[in-house]
């Protein structure tokens, strides 16, 4: 029970199996995750993928059709919200409009009759460093500082398991990178186990120890940061989680280290050990910041893969680096990125390239290349919206 | 709604331990003083020890009785131990038992009561109502405007000045009374459908032509005091008090053809458990010298023997006044309405209503 | 604005039995507003003031759970609710007050105070219904879950967030049946029995005349609903100073 | 204050539609529902048995017993049907005018002055004033002033604007002045509140899009305002089409601008006609029902239920 | 007169002496501004620099206090927003509610009364890929295609200037960037003027001809988005359009073509060229991208600036790169971008490095760094926000 308890720190959490319907729609098909105690882990996806949702199971605000949450080892499927260790910072933020700051913060530990609640909030607000404006209402501050009263109204219960659920969303890049960090300290500061929701992949990866990338109600991958960014397991992943450049073609040569794939009459080169499959028809893929451009076509070296030449077809800067795309005849549009060291870019729109890139940074995916995966989104979203407002219609009908 | 159930029995009296006593009359119907106290009624408590509660909650006897229709069914106090009533109201209540009889014995001024109204068709032997007070249907007309006066029901169509600014009563048996009484219809012999349609059709006419634009209950005499009516088919009380108020401006007079006269009655409901007390008022009320006291002040005409004589004393004009105490020749002039059947109020009711209607 | 002026005027003029003509100019119907006929203006008032307070509350109540019950729950006969709660607003006054009659006739319930309070709270359930429910439409449920998340029971979630939202909504619905109750006359006309209300006593002394006090007690509900309203907005617009100050 | 009472029409759409099913939603629900269908349905239903009424045998006036005469609707309507017209022709006329004056009026207070809280909030009061006014004596007063001998009706003549034998009181004239007048706070509240949210952007947005201020206000303001003029039209109409007191011959109406109400009143008070005022009272609520349904579905508001 | 026209091309925007305040607050203190007709531009700054009123004054939705308008060379400034020949996708879109997007989109040309308004529409929508929605209310479209369809509504009227008000805002990243592509691709093709409104820095420079960066109702600086980046003039402009390594000191070297700056006792060496003061105490800086990181002191090399040792305090992997902080001695802290050309990290946290990077690379501010500048652009918001709010009751109360 939460009740009187402080966490002294976190607490693993545990989904088993779990399914999630709602009427007409299945937003979580099939769900196991094991969170580990004290860790800042990331879940990632597009809109509409079941991350709220995951984080409304979690926290008890709704109920699963399916499976089991375990808290600390504890089976916490059936407790009501209010009664599990867990707090959330909502994608809204939530904040009670009738309470000042104070009030709000302390809200959670009035009703645990928690000794001490004022000053308690205080502590929290100095945390997030609002406590000079503990007396104010929350309409009367900017989004950030909604978004920092959030964070210490749901730290100062010290929860087994904090949820945060988009909570950034809403703040521009500056002050979001600033938030960025501060959250970061805090859950080192408190030693919570943070489950952070997110569709910004930049996000998840500065801040997370474990990224899972969720689409349409399935984890797609999950490890660290730099795991899934090297390795990413499936198209989606590569392309959600940064750019990748992609090709698809039957393996065509195997070493103990390596397989050659042929594109479009071209053989790639990627290590096996970073490969999902060795054998038939493969996507692989290299990353647009491990691509080299040259004028003049390189000397060959078995540590390199070279594709070109190619044309540059448009070039754009970024700041930190420039944006080339290349087209290589037969093999589509190439996507280069390349720091800016120097100023301004070193190719010219027009210009003949060569594209190189170091054999140990393709990877290989484990998706079927035949199963086709959507390229917009946000489409995709839509038309779920569409069919389910439809779906909900209909109940509604039903019960009339 | 009520079906023919069996008529309700009247309610034991409390009379002897409760001394109060719930008066609903009319507005305007009993004397005031300055301070808004009520003369007559301090002295009858003070005689008496009954207290009264006086209301004024009677402004027509067809919204009254649909008020109180169902306690009245169902034998229930209606908030009221005596009310004043309308002649034919009373013979509705009577028809339907929702009345007490009265104990003549604890009333005995009733002696005082003026010979022509002991015997009412509606109410044999006054065994259920006595009088309170009553008054003339007739005919007024503004004394600026027209200087010559308007004699009979005959000229207020027919003047082409008045198009328009002519006033009737909503009070069916006054209007259709005098219309009747025009056409030469004695109201209170046996006439029929017939003179009656007849009348209907005067009115009907009137109205459609635009002759008659006012067809008001009590609030006609907003209508005189702000012009929109010239000349009205009137109650006399009213007039004298309006000219009190506005400057003698209005003339009366029951027209030559005949006017009606009505009263409104003393009644205890079925419900009511201080009878004993109501007759009691009754029968202080009946004393002439209490009778010229509230004459003084309604101008309505008083149906106590004697009270003119003591009005003579607190004011000889008033004494005069053939609108307050009439002589017989005024009084010869004025007919009952005689009452009607169930069905005659039914039919009657319905053809009065759909000119008021404007159907 | 016109007629309500005249109003005010006339509750100053120094008239007799009737206030139809200008008579003079006086303060007394002021001073002595209850003076008239035994009080039977005051009585009246008091009558409405009781019958607003009583079937505002009770209406309140009601509309207020349907509001909620309304928007946050899924269920059987939802449609069917709805329309039962739109055809009191979509039926006459008349019908209504004719209706309850009957039924009260039927029932052997004697009209007197009850039955008026009864009627008030009938047609005014709708209206509260109307207003509290957007109101409950405009709240974000994120902020109950916020509550429950955050250890509050059920009770204390409605306690301490839910009802607190809903006030303003539930005030302006309170207010609203209020005006509704203490301005109805055709319904209480049908159901009234012996008593008399503030409109009733009007709609009555019409066909008399009207006293001057009736202008009296109008004209000063008038002006108290002017003064609580500019007060209150005052107020808070000097609450939103104070605040900005602090800020 | 009240005038948030008509917000439901402005209330933005939920956009999560209930989803939990659970008990409490009966417990909330009963008591009121039961309170209505006791004090609404109930005496609706005996409305209708009474309707159905026939005189009772060798009964009085006044005395009916249940029949099933359904002929009591053709007699009423054979006999009322003037009214009946009469009725929904003058509630017509007063809605419409009661919007045309109401109109300017809501959008001044909703959108013009929202730069001035308080101004705005006192315009608010003054619309909402007349509702602490009985309106009987607003009525009465207006009787007043528009009575033949009046400042008012002496100057229209005076200046030819009326016929000498002209009058106001007791013509339809007077009572469709009267009903919209009376209703005109009913017409201006709901209007208010959708106006009041009217997102100026879409009127910019108009502006931007070559549309002059005449076509911003009827292809972009006059669709958006949609829901506060159904809500309006409709808390004008219904009570407009039942109201007894404005033609009502003690105050503003005459014995040919008589409406329904006041028929089902003489019938009800005067001649104890109880099924004939039981069947108007039914042959009026279906009536508007009906209309009220033909004119929310087209107007595409039905979620004003 | 737009009426019945379509501009074949874009026009000229000319604002001379603008001038905004509103009762109580001035928005906008005094602006010159030339769009050259069929150029992209875009208006960059911190929220509340007065954006977009700039461009409402254009639009006409607004009144300038002082200064005029021109469009293709006459004056418009006392034109209705009707009348004038420019067009804006919205903020929030403000797509009609109670129209189908069919019906949005021809409205304008209705308005204009032009003939085949509903076949111009559906070329419009085909151009935003939305014609199978026409019939949809805005309601039943995402985020996404609502300002897809904000955008077709006002590119049909082909005006002479189409005025873009963070219309990507709300999207995410994603579709953000594949959004950007579009409406760079539409700008071209249709050839009009753009006038794009964002805070996102990113943004602006991937897609714009010319940026100028508003701050307070002033424009800080302007030019194509590669000068802003490589030599911004302020430090306002050097922190806003990504991130600076800024150090202050006074001028105490200088060759023919450099300036040498002492901080903190080391000497920092900038090119004269590239540098907008070249005495007295100056602010110069650095981006992070053009540093590198050397375990060892590197050699000593005039072409260079070498600053160290400090220690590695931060690591964060963002994918295309990494971020290092690097606390030095007595200059505080710096930031090191270096893209992952190898996988993973090359520094550990704690690791002690030296730091350099290429003379040429550096920039000197024409700032006073007397004056104080502000580092949390967001409390400045905030605060900023706070006194408007305060002047604006002030303003009512003295109306009311
Ligand atoms: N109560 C509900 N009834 C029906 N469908 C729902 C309900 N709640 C969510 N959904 C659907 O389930 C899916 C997952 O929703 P969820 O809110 O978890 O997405 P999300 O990943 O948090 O998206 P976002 O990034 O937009 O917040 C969506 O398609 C949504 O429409
Ligand atoms: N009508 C107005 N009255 C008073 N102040 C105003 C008004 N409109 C805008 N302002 C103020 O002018 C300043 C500039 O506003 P503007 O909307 O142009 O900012 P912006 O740069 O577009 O910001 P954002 O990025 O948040 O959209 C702000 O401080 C704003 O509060
Ligand atoms: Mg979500
Ligand atoms: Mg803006």
């Amino acid at each position: 029970m939460a009740t009187g308890a402080f966490a002294d720190r976190g607490a693993d959490l545990e989904l088993v199996g779990i399914q999630k319907r709602f009427p007409g729609f299945t937003a979580i098909e099939h769900l196991d995750l094991v969170i580990p105690a004290g860790s800042f882990f990331a879940l990632l996806g597009p809109s509409g993928c079941g991350k709220t949702t995951t984080l409304r199971l979690v926290a008890g605000l709704e109920d699963p059709t399916d499976g089991r949450i375990l808290i600390g080892g504890q089976d916490v499927t059936t407790q009501k919200a209010y009664q599990r260790p867990v707090n959330t910072v909502f994608q809204s933020y939530a904040l009670f409009p009738h309470m000042t700051v104070l009030e709000n913060v302390a809200f959670g530990l009035r009703r645990r009759k928690i000794t001490d609640a004022v000053a308690k909030a205080h502590e929290a607000l100095r945390l997030v460093e609002l406590d000079h404006l503990a007396a104010r209402k929350p309409v009367q501050l900017s989004g950030g500082q909604q978004q920092r009263v959030a964070l210490a109204r749901a730290i100062v219960n010290r929860p087994a398991l904090l949820l945060l659920d988009e909570p950034l969303g809403a703040l521009d890049l500056k002050l979001r990178r600033q938030m960025q960090l501060e959250l970061k300290n805090i859950q080192e500061e408190v030693g919570l186990t943070f489950l952070h929701v997110t569709h910004d992949q930049e996000e998840a990866m500065t801040m997370a120890d474990t990224v899972a990338v969720m689409n349409k109600g399935m984890i797609e991958q999950m490890g660290s940061p730099e795991l899934l960014y090297e390795l990413p397991r499936t198209a989606f992943v590569a392309n959600f989680l940064g750019q990748s450049n992609l090709f698809t073609g039957p393996v065509v040569g195997e070493t103990s280290t390596s397989i050659a794939v042929d594109v479009a009459g071209r053989s790639i080169v990627v290590p096996k050990a970073r490969s999902h499959r060795h054998g038939g028809d493969v996507t692989i893929g290299v990353r647009p910041e491990k691509l080299s451009l040259h004028r003049d076509l390189p000397a060959p070296d078995s540590a390199s893969n070279v594709l070109g030449p190619g044309r540059v077809t448009d070039v754009s800067f970024t700041g930190v680096s420039t944006q080339y795309l290349v087209a290589v005849p037969g093999l589509g549009t190439l996507v280069v990125f390349e720091q800016n060291r120097s100023a301004g870019p070193i190719e010219g729109e027009g210009d003949e390239v060569w594209v190189t890139w170091n054999v140990e940074h393709g990877f290989g995916l484990d998706d079927d290349p035949a199963a086709q995966t959507e390229k917009f989104v946000a489409d995709t979203t839509t038309q779920s919206l569409a069919a389910q407002r439809r779906a909900d219609l209909l109940t509604e009908l039903e019960e009339a | 709604s009520t079906g023919t159930a069996a008529k309700p029995t009247a309610a034991a009296d409390k009379s002897d331990s409760e001394k109060t006593l719930r008066w609903d009359n009319w507005a305007l119907y009993i004397d005031v003083d300055d301070a808004g106290n009520y003369p007559t009624l301090e002295a009858f408590t003070a005689e008496t020890g009954i207290k009264v509660e006086y209301t004024e909650a009677v402004d027509d006897n067809n919204t009254y009785y649909g008020k109180v229709k169902d306690q009245l069914a169902l034998g229930k106090d209606i908030g009221a131990d005596t009310v004043c009533l309308t002649d034919w109201m009373v013979g509705r209540l009577a028809r339907f038992g929702y009345l007490q009889e009265l104990d003549h014995a604890n009333i005995p001024n009733l002696a005082n009561l003026l010979p022509t109204l002991k015997d009412v068709d509606f109410d044999p032997g006054r065994a259920l109502s006595v009088p309170w007070q009553g008054g003339f249907a007739g005919i007024c007309w503004n004394k600026e405007k027209f200087p010559d006066g308007i004699g009979s029901v005959e000229e207020l169509w027919s003047t082409p000045e008045l198009k328009g600014r002519v006033g009737v009563l909503s009070e069916m048996r006054d209007t259709m009374g005098l219309i009747m009484l025009d056409a030469g219809v004695d109201i209170s012999g046996d006439w029929g459908d017939d003179e009656f349609t007849a009348a209907i059709d005067v009115l009907k006419k009137q109205v459609s032509d635009g002759q008659v634009r006012n067809i008001k209950g009590n609030s006609y005499k907003e209508d005189l005091v702000n012009g929109d009516s010239l000349a009205a088919i009137v109650w006399s009380g009213d007039i004298v008090q309006l000219n009190a108020e506005n400057g003698d401006k209005w003339g009366f007079v029951v027209p030559e053809k005949g006017g009606t006269i009505w009263n409104d009655n003393f009644v205890v409901p079925i419900g009511s458990a201080h009878k004993a007390n109501a007759e009691a008022l009754i029968d202080y009320y009946y004393d002439p010298a209490v009778a010229a006291e509230v004459a003084a002040y309604v101008n309505y005409i008083t149906p106590v023997a004697g009270a003119k004589e003591a009005a003579m004393e607190i004011d000889p004009e008033l004494a005069e006044n053939q609108l307050i105490f009439p002589d017989d020749a005024t009084l010869a002039k004025a007919k009952v309405f005689r009452t009607l059947t169930g069905a005659e109020e039914q039919t009657y009711g319905a053809q009065f209503q759909s000119i008021l209607l404007g159907a | 604005m016109i007629p309500i002026a005249y109003t005010f005027v006339f509750s100053f003029n120094d008239s007799l039995k009737s206030n139809i003509t200008w008579r003079g100019f006086t303060l007394d119907k002021w001073l002595n507003v209850c003076a008239v006929q035994n009080g039977a203006v005051c009585e009246a008032f008091g009558n409405s003031l009781l019958i607003g307070a009583v079937s505002t509350v009770l209406a309140t109540t009601l509309g207020t759970m349907i509001a909620i019950a309304l928007v946050r729950y899924r269920f059987k006969f939802r449609a069917g609710t709805s329309l039962l709660l739109f055809l009191p607003m979509a039926t006459p006054e008349v019908v209504l007050g004719a209706g309850l009659a009957a039924q009260f006739l039927s029932l052997g319930v004697p009209k007197d105070m009850l039955t008026i309070i009864l009627a008030h709270t009938m047609f005014c359930i709708s209206f509260v219904v109307v207003t509290v429910k957007a109101r409950v439409a405009g709240l974000d449920p994120a902020l109950e879950e916020a509550g429950r998340d955050l250890y509050g029971s059920p009770a204390q979630v409605f306690a301490r967030i839910t009802f607190p939202l809903l006030l303003p909504g539930i005030l302006a619905a309170a207010l609203l049946s209020f005006a509704l109750s203490f301005d109805d006359f055709i319904i209480t006309n049908f159901n009234s029995g012996a008593v008399t209300t503030f409109p009733k006593y009007i709609y009555i002394s019409a066909s008399r005349g009207i006293p001057a006090e009736a202008n009296v007690i109008a004209s000063a509900v008038f002006i108290l609903a002017l003064v609580i309203v500019v007060t209150a907005q005052v107020s808070a617009a000097a609450r939103a100073k104070r605040q900005a100050r602090l800020g | 204050m009240a005038f948030a009472a008509f917000a439901s029409t402005a209330a933005p759409p939920t956009d999560a539609p209930p989803r939990r099913r659970s008990p409490v939603a009966l417990l909330l629900l009963l008591p009121g529902i039961l309170y209505l269908v006791l004090f609404f349905l109930a005496p609706l239903v005996s409305l209708v048995l009474t309707s159905l009424q026939a005189p009772s045998e060798f009964g009085d006036i006044g005395q009916y017993s249940y029949a099933f005469r359904w002929e009591n609707y053709v007699v009423v309507i054979e006999q009322y049907w003037p009214h009946i017209l009469r009725s929904f022709g003058y509630a017509l006329t007063a809605t419409v005018l009661a919007l045309l004056f109401s109109y300017p009026l809501a959008y001044f207070i909703g959108v013009t002055t929202r730069r001035w809280p308080l101004l705005q909030s006192l315009m608010l009061v003054l619309v909402i004033a007349p509702f602490f006014i009985s309106f009987l004596l607003r009525t009465l007063a207006w009787k007043q002033i528009l009575s033949d001998e009046s400042f008012l009706v002496t100057s229209l003549k005076a200046v030819s604007l009326l016929a000498p034998d002209a009058h106001l009181t007791g013509t339809a004239f007077s009572v469709i002045f009267g009903l919209t007048y009376n209703f005109i706070p009913f017409m201006t509240l709901p209007l208010y509140t959708t106006l009041e949210r009217l997102d100026l952007r879409y009127l910019e947005a108009g502006n931007d899009l070559y549309a002059s201020p005449v076509q911003v206000f009827r292809k972009v303001t006059i669709p958006l305002s949609m829901p506060g003029i159904v809500a309006g039209t409709l808390l004008t109409f219904i009570p407009a089409a039942g109201d007894y007191i404005n033609a009502s011959r003690d105050f503003l109406g005459g014995a040919d601008t008589q409406m329904i109400g006041n028929v089902i009143e003489a019938n009800f008070l005067v001649l104890l006609n109880y099924p004939a005022a039981a069947a108007l009272s039914i042959i009026l609520m279906t009536v508007i029902l009906v209309i009220v349904g033909v004119y929310v579905k087209r107007s595409g508001t039905e979620e004003l239920l």
